[in-house]
């Protein structure tokens, strides 16, 4: 690994930016992933920031199962995130429909639209759960990202 | 039955005569059905209108194909001055969905008619627009999610 | 007059929640507003007709991951009264708990949301640091912090302890303490009462014609509260205080709502101590035994839920499958509402009604149609003018 | 609110405890009550299948090996309701409160 490309990988390290996307989640995921910015669990702590736009952001937390209606808009979300980029599944229904599945409006997990790096499963994870996540994609980055 | 749920029954026969089919009353919930023609329901809304003073509320609009010939339609009714809550029930056969849509007598039932419009295919006559509300632009028409074969 | 067309309902940061609005706006003026719904129409209603009332149970309470326990006790009210079936009394009472535990997070949940999009983190924060207690008490007794499982036909699965029952009524008390405190800051503080009073505007008229229920209808001074009206679980023994301002602005909804904290944190240690012992639940035939219907409303913490159910003799799969959504009902008042407001107070009129997108069955997400057509997130919009 | 009234409040606050839990540094454990990773009694598992009937979210597989039907679950597709531990005749699904399972391949969440 060139010089360059390690301090790149170090400078990514420090503050992943997130941007949550919502495909037809309950909301139950959404509301811990915003629990673990909240003082509890702070995830600012590791330099992570929501981030409003897909162009500012590293990762993609996706939660919940992916409707018909959303599959082509989080297809342009991925292609709108800058390489390199990373997705999260958070929750059972983005990691495979979970409790939806075989309902006629939803495709299925999020691994049928784009590559998923990370499973995160529970209905819904505990904040800390999701951070444990975190912490999983980290290994991978630095193992080989 | 209390004496205000009297009432509304007495109202009911009287002024939609033969559009008034039957009633029942569910003690444990503490319900009134009343059942309607399909052509008697705009005047079955300004009854209550007036039972009431214009102090009704439309909880929702329930619309059933429970396999037979015929679409149900529950419309559930809270009258807030009586305390009381009303469903007022009218069939209309799968061959002709049409219903008088309620829109100007009771501008709430907009979304909830929009909806029962597009999982069932029931046609409400009058009302302002009854394009699709939550499937996909590519669903195909004619085809209803919520119809039995 | 000309117009622009603004959409609103992108990847939305600060609700976490997608949904999409088409607004007319003349200069800073907005004209008309266009929902549009159904972007994350999952087929609910459909599915629940194919499986079994027990595992549809776990469907339901996944339309919406906030207000769950209302969605499964309407559930099992509707399907209870249509199997003509009664559960004892101790669950009602721990119904009820749960209940409204659930109401207090969620409400905790839109208070901080609602100062977070007029850019008042401090205050988001404090709030979300004092939810947290009300989210281990409910993984306490449930299981799970937001998913409880915890009604089901004929009981509840799991009973209290005496130990709990102490912790709950310790950590109640030092939250009311600190919700006291908001009251104070939400009726007081200027940033607030300039971001909020006075704006998004719904007559008494309007919101009883236009169907508005929950603390949307109560910040309009319409009384209606199911809980007072129709009491279900416990309530026809405990009785509640309806809070009903009379301000018709997106201020009295929030406050509607810091008021219904305060009661539901009554309602509980009322409950807590006049909880008889018993049974917690009963057991019920898996098949429906007759074909009948039934239905329940609820008082969710965003306004009046219904389920209806048409079951079939014999049949472990109900033959129809109704829910409205509070949210739902409120569509038609928040568009009203947004009509005459500036752009900049539409966050400030939607975040009042609570909107629960995912209970309305959707999701939106960026959508730049033609070059006229801006796109904007809420919080952008938010920041961008409300500043 | 007035002015003193917030300095006091703001001077308390200075001697508490911080609000921030100190994961993943330190691990944290949720009460015995929660709903976590299955624990998979095999010895007690008579092959039934009652749990894969009940499963609201299909994560539960009968696989036949040389000691009989045996259950898998997949916890990418679990929603961990616990109504298999419910509906079990001998009690062989048992609560876990192991809730760190996050993993980078969809193949590792399906328990053997």
């Amino acid at each position: 690994m060139s010089t360059l490309l390690r301090l790149a990988t170090w400078a990514r390290l420090r503050s992943p930016w997130i941007l949550h996307v919502n495909t037809g989640a309950c909301n139950s995921c959404d509301i811990e992933v915003l629990a673990a910015l909240t003082p509890r669990f702070d995830v600012e702590r590791f330099g992570i920031l929501l981030k409003p736009s897909p162009r500012h952001a590293d990762v993609l937390v996706v939660t919940g199962a992916v409707t018909r209606q959303a599959a082509e808009r989080i297809k342009r979300v991925y292609e709108q995130t800058p390489d390199p980029k990373f997705v999260m599944a958070v929750g059972t229904c983005a990691c495979s429909g979970g409790v939806f599945q075989n309902c006629y409006g939803v495709l299925g997990g999020v691994d049928k639209v784009m590559p998923v790096d990370v499973y995160v499963p529970g209905c819904p994870p505990r904040p800390d759960a999701i951070i444990y996540g975190v912490v999983k994609l980290i290994e991978k980055v630095t193992k080989g990202g | 039955m209390a004496e205000e749920q009297v009432k509304l029954v007495e109202a009911f026969r009287k002024g939609l005569g033969e559009g008034f089919l039957s009633y029942e009353y569910d003690t444990k919930r503490r319900a009134l059905k009343l059942f309607v023609e399909r052509g008697a329901l705009t005047k079955a809304f300004e009854l209550v209108n007036e039972a009431c003073g214009g102090e009704y509320h439309v909880t929702t609009i329930t619309g059933a194909d429970l396999g037979g010939d015929e679409v149900e339609l529950t419309y559930f009714l809270w009258l807030l001055p009586q305390k009381l809550r009303v469903m007022i029930k009218a069939k209309a056969p799968k061959s002709d969905l049409r219903l008088q849509s309620l829109v100007s007598v009771a501008p709430a039932t907009i979304l909830y008619e929009r909806e029962v419009h597009e999982m069932l295919g029931v046609v409400f006559e009058g009302h302002p627009n009854l394009e699709r509300l939550f499937l996909p632009e590519d669903w195909p028409e004619n085809v209803y999610p919520l119809r039995r074969k | 007059m000309s117009t622009t067309k603004v959409i609103v309902g992108p990847v939305h940061p600060a609700l976490h929640e997608p949904e999409r609005f088409v607004f007319k706006v003349d200069g800073e003026v907005v004209v008309d507003v266009e929902p549009r719904l159904g972007y994350v129409h999952r087929g609910i209603e459909k599915a629940l007709t194919e499986r079994s009332f027990t595992q549809g149970l776990y469907l339901i309470e996944r339309i919406c991951g906030i207000c769950n326990v209302a969605h499964t006790l309407t559930a099992v009210q509707a399907i209870e009264n249509a199997f003509n079936i009664e559960p004892p009394k101790r669950a009602k009472y721990l119904r009820t708990i749960v209940h409204e535990l659930n109401r207090i997070h969620s409400h905790l949940l839109l208070l901080g949301v609602a100062c977070e999009l007029i850019g008042f983190d401090t205050l988001f924060m404090l709030i979300w640091r004092d939810r947290e207690a009300v989210m281990d008490i409910i993984e306490m007794v449930t299981g799970n912090r937001v998913m409880s499982a915890y009604n089901i036909i004929g009981g509840v699965r799991r009973n209290v302890s005496d130990h709990e029952v102490l912790e709950m009524k310790k950590v109640l008390e030092a939250l009311v303490e600190k919700v006291k405190q908001y009251k104070e800051v939400f009726a007081e503080d200027p940033t607030i009462r300039a971001r909020f009073a006075d704006v998004g505007r719904l007559s008494r008229a309007k919101a009883l014609a236009l169907g508005a229920v929950g603390p949307t209808a109560r910040g309009s001074g319409v009384k209606v509260d199911v809980r007072a009206e129709e009491p279900y679980a416990a309530f026809d023994e405990v009785p509640l205080n309806v809070v009903v301002y009379e301000e018709e602005d997106s201020w009295a909804r929030l406050m509607v709502r810091i008021d219904e904290t305060l009661e539901s944190a009554r309602v509980i240690e009322e409950c807590l101590d006049k909880m008889p012992t018993g049974p917690v639940r009963v057991r019920v035939p898996e098949v429906a035994p007759q074909s009948s219907e039934g239905f329940s409303v609820v008082e969710a913490p965003r306004g009046e839920l219904i389920h209806h159910v048409y079951t079939e003799k014999g049949s472990d799969k109900p033959l129809r499958y109704r829910v409205r959504t509070p949210t739902y009902a409120n569509i038609p008042s928040v568009c009203e509402m947004l009509k005459g407001g500036y752009v900049a107070d539409i966050p400030a009129a939607l975040v009042s009604i609570d909107p629960c997108f995912s209970c309305t069955d959707r999701v939106a997400l960026v959508d730049v149609r033609t070059s006229e057509r801006v796109s904007v997130d809420l919080l952008t919009l938010a920041r961008r003018y409300g500043r | 609110m007035t002015l003193p009234s917030l300095l006091r409040r703001a001077w308390s606050n200075l001697f508490k405890r911080p609000a921030t839990v100190q994961y993943p540094f330190k691990k944290l454990t949720p009460p015995p009550t929660y709903r976590g990773r299955h624990i998979l009694l095999k010895e007690r598992c008579v092959g039934c299948g009652l749990c894969s009937k009940v499963c609201p979210a299909f994560a539960i597989t009968m696989v036949s090996t040389e000691r009989g039907s045996l259950p898998t679950i997949d916890l990418g597709k679990c929603i961990f309701c616990y109504q298999c531990e419910e509906v079990c005749p001998r009690g062989a699904i048992k609560r876990g409160i192991d809730y760190e399972l996050a993993t980078w391949r969809r193949e590792d969440l399906i328990t053997k």
